[in-house]
């Protein structure tokens, strides 16, 4: 294992940045700002780049660790400030500093006329250096500093316009729901954290937190395992994840997260942040994979997700809404691709999804800032003549997220839907279903929203133009990506059959730190590619037809028959409402949870003030009374004796204090004195043999 | 006895001459000034007996911290403390048998001390050059005497600023 | 200079039977016979050639009479000083007065013994070297504190408060910047200090291991390749060691009391500062202590910043350097009358000429190596090290025709306000670097 | 004991013990503050020079001798500064440094 100090620069120059944009950033211009905040993440992505060059991409594949900072240091129990890349690592570093440099330049346009510029760029790059201190720190201790932070950056991000004179106290809101909900995770996360900590300390004497020790451990001892703890441990962390990645039941934050600015809503609640959950159980691949039941669950919770937030896309109008309900549909892709084993299809589509999303927002953002603010899709409309480099873009990267190939959403998505298929977990061929109805619905609002905004006549009053170069820019290079991002991740059939080689080069890659076993361990014992390469391909056109079945009714129904969509919702108002309404779970929540919680939290207060407050209350009064019977005692009694013992004392100074006359030469010379006195006496008591046979010597004895 | 280390004798009670005659000359001298650079000559002489003794660390410290900080200090103290229209400035000092009995005797008890050095004590000059271990030790073993010297000098030199600033009249 | 002796002591066969110290001290005092003489001539040849820069400044002629051009002016200066009358001030402290001009002589005397003067050679190598000068530097305020109170005297005595007080602020940020350079070094041993530098940029025995920008990426022979002054520690952490350079050139100036920092010797306001009461020999021993601090200082950035007696370019760079000057300065020459442009001109084919040795990545760094007599490399380092420093003192020559005097306030404030920042950032800075490129 | 000695031990010690009763007598004799404090710069000395002795010659493999040395020295330094600005403030505030006189903390 290589070490790389230049690991820490990687994560200190967004942070150099940060202290840099917050607290000199109203001093130096907008220029300088934007300059600084751009250029600390570019040259983090150019370092980025180098370490994968030079460590990974060039024959020799290992794992790079920088130097270790001892942290804590408590008996057994050590922390080290250690950071860590390995593959999976390298992978995401690339990612969030590549598509996070892309947005910083775009925010440059989108962020130009607000008053809180500096503000904005130094929580961005904040946020930038603790997203990569969470996938680069190899303890336990520093992901979750991370985790948290990111958290923090999120908030800040979320309320950023907590001033708008009509929609600021429903942004902070927004904000301080993100954070809530959030926190239900992490205390799921960190109970799992404590409790695999606890039980490799207890049953193995390993106290660590460090994450390659924890897979050593689990990894020797896989036979001596308490598996249905570990699951307990999984389902937690997952929790956790839920949390972080917007999973059915805590996804309700996410949609709400779209106060923020849209190249924020494209960086950390598309690209970067809420792929976190997806990371850390990629990252736990090796406990995961020994736990059927967590993956289960797993796999059935994103599956849900995707199935659940897709419907409530179908319905929305507000342009950023539906791509917030499409990520978190694809988030639950994501996780369902984790649930079936299937990591490294997990973490590709999360790379994939990055490019086409980050575009999409991006483009949404572009839409937006060209519309004037403008965010209802009803009110929009051709714009298709009037933002070309946008509509292009932004058509380039529907593609991609409806899955037809050769765009990169198809070859990730294809990748989770044939592992689903193949597992043989009982649950793979109903999430594989699930996936199939969920990949028809994002193509059909995926359009559905294409159609809306960029054609047919512009039904909004606004001027409408084209955006500034630098958000055009960051635009063209995530489309180009979009089309491409995928071309690491040719399914080997294919490659096999048209050019012969394995062409899967991003499985490949990542097997080195999420190896086979895990990968697919319990799960795809006897799959193996070379039988099932003709049901691959008939699953690849089935996933294609079924995409393009959704684009076709999308456009049968917003292009064709555009009166039928009414019609539908009239005709069902229950549904249509319901699903509108988002399922309503929003209000579940809060008469399920908030308002009992608010009453209780009342009774709770009014008992505190009449109990507990009146039984203080009445010992305070009733110690009041007796303690004047005692001041009677003190008074005459106790203080009589200390007068006494005072005054005594007082007479025996005055004396005294004749002997401190304020001479210091008298108290060195009294000192000088009793030091040759005590010399001489702690000699003599010492070395009394030694002083005779000198005196001796000196003929004075 | 080799040549080498008759010079080395030679150097040694040159170096301790000069100590103990500027060490009198501070003790008894009646000009302030002539006081203050009769510290010189002791802070020379025992930073060469330092260099002498091998502690070549110790030898430049003591220069750098002494001479060209410390000694310094005291001249502008004494030139801020006086009138300073007449050269020769008087420092006044009080002298009595009494004092020169005892310090007398307190010379007597430490040689004395120092003659009757227990034998255990072995005898064998250290050769090697020490800056490195020190500075090894200062960052390893002694780190928090260290950093404690660190704060106390903070704390010192914002003490003495605010000491001796003038009084803002209001 | 230990070393010196012992070679000297085996190879002469008439001493063999003699104790080594004999030798030994007899060499010393010949070296320090030497050097004092040196610092004599130094000085003298200092002033005159001060007076030739002060007077092409001012379109002056300068002195002319004594020797051709006046270059033996400066001896003529030196026996008219030494037969002049020896006067003390009758309400002087005598002692004092009269040992003041030691002490500061011997304070900058003293640190002349552990300059590396040449390979293989400086007369002492300390392993505390570049704290033992900082050291002895710093005495020489006491001797002039001394001769301001000896000489009774209020411009004496103000010349030397004011002296001190700018001396003692001054060297914070030089002891700041000299730690930085402390830290890519690390070592205080001046001679290791150049003594470490491999020719292909490395530092062998220091904290850094290779230069941030590998330069011989651009060499067409890597193997044999020499950095030539891209070795040198200036260029090691780009720009943080060229702040580091401007920080202590200015310290230096400061500290020897040179213009635009001569406040204690202002002679508008003090007449002659501290050595206002000093004539004849004893005020000699002031004016050689001024130039041989002087000498130490440019010395001490030659060493930690201009790669000591290393020479500037590779045989094929030193050699390219002058041809290219020369043939661009015979281009611009037919086209401009102005000297500067066509100096400038020179310089700039110098340039291409040292980046073409650069590049051409030849390993023969010496020209004592291209002679093929080792021996030279002693001569050669010499001429480099006196060369590099003594550029350094007409540049402080030069400033003193061309900068106005600071106050005492602004000199303060350049100071604690200004410098020590900046020297703790930029300590700061190459901590980092040195940190992540370990 | 040999006035020539390979080890000069013992004379280091009575060096240091005689700077040692001079920077004493200084202290107990001296009325100016300023005199005093110097007296004090001998004291520390003495007890410096003899650390290192000790260091030097007895301690051989360690350097505590040394770092208490170097400890003293930059103490030295703290409490000379500290001192001479309290001596600064005192002639400020009654005009001398005369310690037999100052026998009031306030004027």
């Amino acid at each position: 294992m290589g070490t790389n100090n230049m690991l820490f620069a990687v994560i200190l120059l967004p942070f150099a940045g940060f202290l840099f944009n917050l607290l000199a950033g109203s001093f130096v211009g907008k220029k300088l700002v934007s300059l600084v905040g751009c250029g600390v993440v570019i040259i983090s992505f150019i370092l980025s780049a180098q370490i994968f060059m030079s460590s990974f991409l060039q024959g020799a594949s290992t794992a790079v660790q920088s130097n270790s900072i001892r942290w804590i240091d408590v008996l057994d129990f050590n922390v080290d400030i250690t950071l860590y890349v390995d593959h999976l690592t390298i992978v995401m570093m690339l990612v969030v500093t590549g598509v996070g440099s892309l947005i910083h330049i775009y925010s440059v346009g989108y962020m130009h006329d607000d008053k809180r510029f500096n503000r904005y760029f130094s929580y961005i790059n904040l946020f930038t250096s603790f997203m990569l201190l969470l996938i680069m720190g190899k303890s336990l201790l520093l992901m979750f500093v991370g985790w948290e932070g990111v958290g923090l950056c999120s908030y800040l991000l979320i309320g950023f316009w907590f001033d708008d004179k009509e929609k600021g106290i429903s942004n902070s809101l927004a904000g301080m729901k993100a954070f809530i909900v959030n926190r239900v995770g992490d205390l799921s996360f960190t109970i799992g954290l404590m409790i695999l900590f606890t039980y490799l300390g207890e049953k193995f004497n390993v106290w660590t937190l460090d994450i390659l020790k924890i897979k050593d451990v689990v990894a020797t001892n896989e036979t001596a395992l308490n598996i249905p703890l570990l699951t307990a441990v999984c389902i937690l962390l997952f929790g956790g994840a839920c949390g972080k990645s917007a999973q059915i039941p805590l996804y309700v934050w996410l949609p709400d997260a779209m106060a923020g600015p849209t190249p924020v809503s494209a960086l950390i609640h598309a690209a970067t942040m809420v792929t976190a959950g997806v990371y850390m159980v990629a990252r736990f691949n090796f406990i995961f994979a020994l736990c059927p039941t967590a993956l289960a669950v797993v796999a059935l919770v994103g599956a849900t997700t995707a199935l659940f937030a897709a419907t409530i896309g179908m319905t929305q109008f507000d342009i950023k809404k539906v791509l917030a309900y499409s990520t978190v549909s694809q988030l639950g892709y994501m996780f369902l691709a984790c649930g079936v084993g299937a990591f490294i299809a997990a973490i590709f589509h999360l790379v994939t999804h990055a490019f086409f999303k980050a575009c999409l927002f991006l483009g949404s953002g572009s839409v937006i800032h060209g519309t004037g603010g403008e965010q209802d899709i009803r009110h929009m409309g051709g714009l298709r003549k009037k933002m070309p480099i946008t509509f292009i873009t932004f058509a380039i990267a529907t593609i991609a997220i409806a899955g037809i190939p050769p765009l990169a959403g198809f070859f990730s998505k294809d990748e989770i839907l044939w592992k689903a298929f193949s597992s043989n977990l009982a649950v793979g061929k109903l999430v594989w279903i699930i996936g199939l109805i969920t990949a028809f619905i994002t193509a059909f609002y995926m359009f559905r929203l294409l159609f809306l905004t960029f054609f047919g006549d512009y039904r909004g009053h606004h001027h409408v133009h084209e955006s500034p170069f630098t958000m055009v820019f960051a635009l063209i290079v995530l489309a180009t990506l979009s089309v491409i991002g995928g071309w690491v991740g040719i399914p080997d059939a294919l490659g096999e059959k048209v050019i012969h080689t394995q062409t899967n080069k991003f499985e490949h890659f990542l097997d080195k730190s999420i190896p086979h076993e895990a990968k697919s361990g319990p799960l795809h014992k006897e799959n193996s590619h070379e039988h099932h390469s003709s049901a691959e391909f008939i699953l690849m056109g089935v996933s294609i037809l079924v995409a393009l079945s959704g684009i076709f009714l999308a456009y049968y129904l917003y292009m064709k028959k555009k009166e039928i969509p009414a019609k539908i919702a009239s005709s069902f108002p229950e549904l249509y409402n319901t699903i509108y309404n988002k399922y309503f779970v929003d209000e579940a929540y809060s008469s399920a949870i908030v308002q009992p919680l608010i009453a209780s939290s009342v009774q709770t207060c009014r008992f505190d003030n009449t109990a507990v407050d009146g039984s203080v209350n009445t010992i305070a009064y009733s110690t009041g009374n007796s303690s004047k019977y005692v001041g009677v005692f003190d008074n005459n009694a106790v203080d009589a004796a200390v007068n006494g013992v005072a005054n005594e004392v007082y007479s025996t100074g005055g004396q005294l204090r004749l002997l401190q006359s304020g001479n210091i030469k008298m108290y060195l010379s009294i000192a000088v004195v009793s030091s040759i006195l005590i010399m001489a006496v702690l000699w003599s008591i010492l070395e009394w043999k030694q002083v005779k046979d000198f005196l001796v010597s000196l003929g004075l004895l | 006895m080799s040549l080498n280390e008759i010079l080395l004798n030679i150097i040694f009670y040159a170096l301790a001459l000069t100590g103990l005659f500027s060490s009198f000359m501070v003790a008894t001298s009646t000009n302030m000034v002539r006081t203050a650079f009769s510290l010189l000559g002791v802070l020379f002489s025992f930073a060469g007996l330092y260099g002498l003794l091998r502690a070549d660390f110790l030898f430049a410290a003591q220069i750098l911290v002494y001479v060209g900080g410390i000694l310094v200090l005291i001249i502008f103290a004494i030139m801020l403390t006086h009138k300073i229209a007449n050269v020769n400035l008087s420092n006044e000092s009080t002298s009595s048998s009494t004092v020169i009995a005892v310090v007398c005797i307190l010379f007597a008890v430490l040689v004395f001390i120092a003659l009757t050095l227990p034998e255990y004590i072995k005898i064998n000059q250290r050769n090697k050059p020490l800056t490195e271990m020190i500075g090894n030790n200062l960052l390893s073993d002694s780190l928090l005497p260290f950093e404690i010297l660190s704060v106390l000098l903070l704390a010192c030199l914002i003490g003495a600023v605010y000491l001796a600033r003038k009084e803002v009249k209001e | 200079m230990k070393e010196f002796i012992e070679h000297l002591y085996n190879e002469l066969e008439f001493l063999e039977g003699l104790p080594f110290i004999i030798p030994f001290i007899i060499g010393s005092f010949i070296l320090a016979f030497i050097i004092i003489n040196f610092i004599a001539v130094f000085a003298g040849v200092c002033t005159y050639i001060e007076r030739k820069v002060a007077a092409r400044i001012q379109a002056r002629v300068g002195p002319y009479m004594v020797g051709p051009h006046g270059i033996l002016q400066w001896l003529a200066d030196a026996l008219k000083l030494l037969f002049k009358e020896d006067t003390v001030p009758e309400k002087a402290d005598k002692l004092l007065f009269k040992l003041a001009p030691f002490i500061v002589f011997a304070g900058s005397f003293a640190c002349w013994v552990a300059l590396p003067l040449a390979p293989a050679f400086s007369p002492a190598r300390l392993n505390i070297g570049i704290l033992y000068i900082i050291a002895f530097g710093s005495s020489v305020i006491l001797g002039i504190l001394m001769a301001g109170w000896a000489s009774s005297s209020k411009w004496a005595l103000f010349g030397a408060m004011r002296s001190a007080a700018q001396i003692v602020s001054y060297e914070v940020p030089t002891g700041l910047t000299i730690l930085a350079m402390l830290l890519i070094t690390g070592t205080l041993d001046m001679h290791n200090t150049i003594a470490q530098i491999n020719l292909d940029g490395t530092i062998s025995g220091g904290q850094s291991q290779g230069l941030p920008f590998p330069l011989n990426y651009f060499s067409t022979n890597a193997d044999n390749f020499s950095a030539g002054m891209f070795s040198w520690y200036i260029f090691r952490y780009p720009p943080f060691t060229f702040i580091a350079f401007i920080i202590i050139y200015i310290c230096a100036l400061a500290e020897t009391n040179r213009v635009p920092f001569d406040i204690p010797e202002a002679e508008s306001e003090l007449v002659s500062g501290y050595h206002t009461e000093y004539s004849g020999m004893r005020f000699s021993f002031f004016f050689l202590s001024e130039y041989a601090n002087m000498f130490v200082f440019s010395a001490i950035i030659t060493t930690l910043f201009l790669g000591g007696w290393l020479p500037p370019f590779n045989i094929t760079g030193s050699l390219l350097a002058p041809a290219c000057g020369i043939i661009l300065y015979m281009l611009v020459k037919g086209k401009t009358t102005d000297p500067a442009n066509r100096f400038i001109a020179f310089c700039t084919g110098a340039g291409i000429g040292i980046f073409l040795g650069v590049l051409s990545g030849d390993k023969n760094y010496w020209f004592a190596d291209y002679l093929g007599i080792q021996s030279l490399r002693f001569i050669e380092g010499l001429f480099w090290f006196f060369t590099k420093s003594f550029g350094l003192v007409i540049l402080m020559m030069w400033l003193r025709w061309t900068i106005p005097r600071y106050r005492v306030d602004q000199l303060m404030e350049l100071c604690w306000k200004k410098l020590t920042p900046l020297a703790f950032i930029n300590l700061f800075c190459i901590g980092i670097l040195e940190w992540l490129y370990k | 004991m040999l006035w020539f000695t390979k080890y000069p031990v013992e004379n280091l010690l009575i060096l240091s013990s005689a700077v040692f009763c001079f920077g004493i007598y200084t202290i107990v004799t001296r009325k100016n503050a300023v005199s005093i404090l110097m007296g004090v710069e001998l004291v520390l000395n003495s007890v410096n020079l003899n650390f290192i002795t000790f260091s030097q010659f007895v301690d051989n493999a360690g350097i505590s001798g040394n770092m208490v040395a170097i400890f003293v020295i930059v103490l030295a330094a703290a409490e000379a500064s500290v001192a001479l600005a309290i001596i600064l403030g005192i002639y400020q505030n009654f005009g001398r440094v005369d310690v037999d006189k100052l026998t009031s903390l306030r004027n």
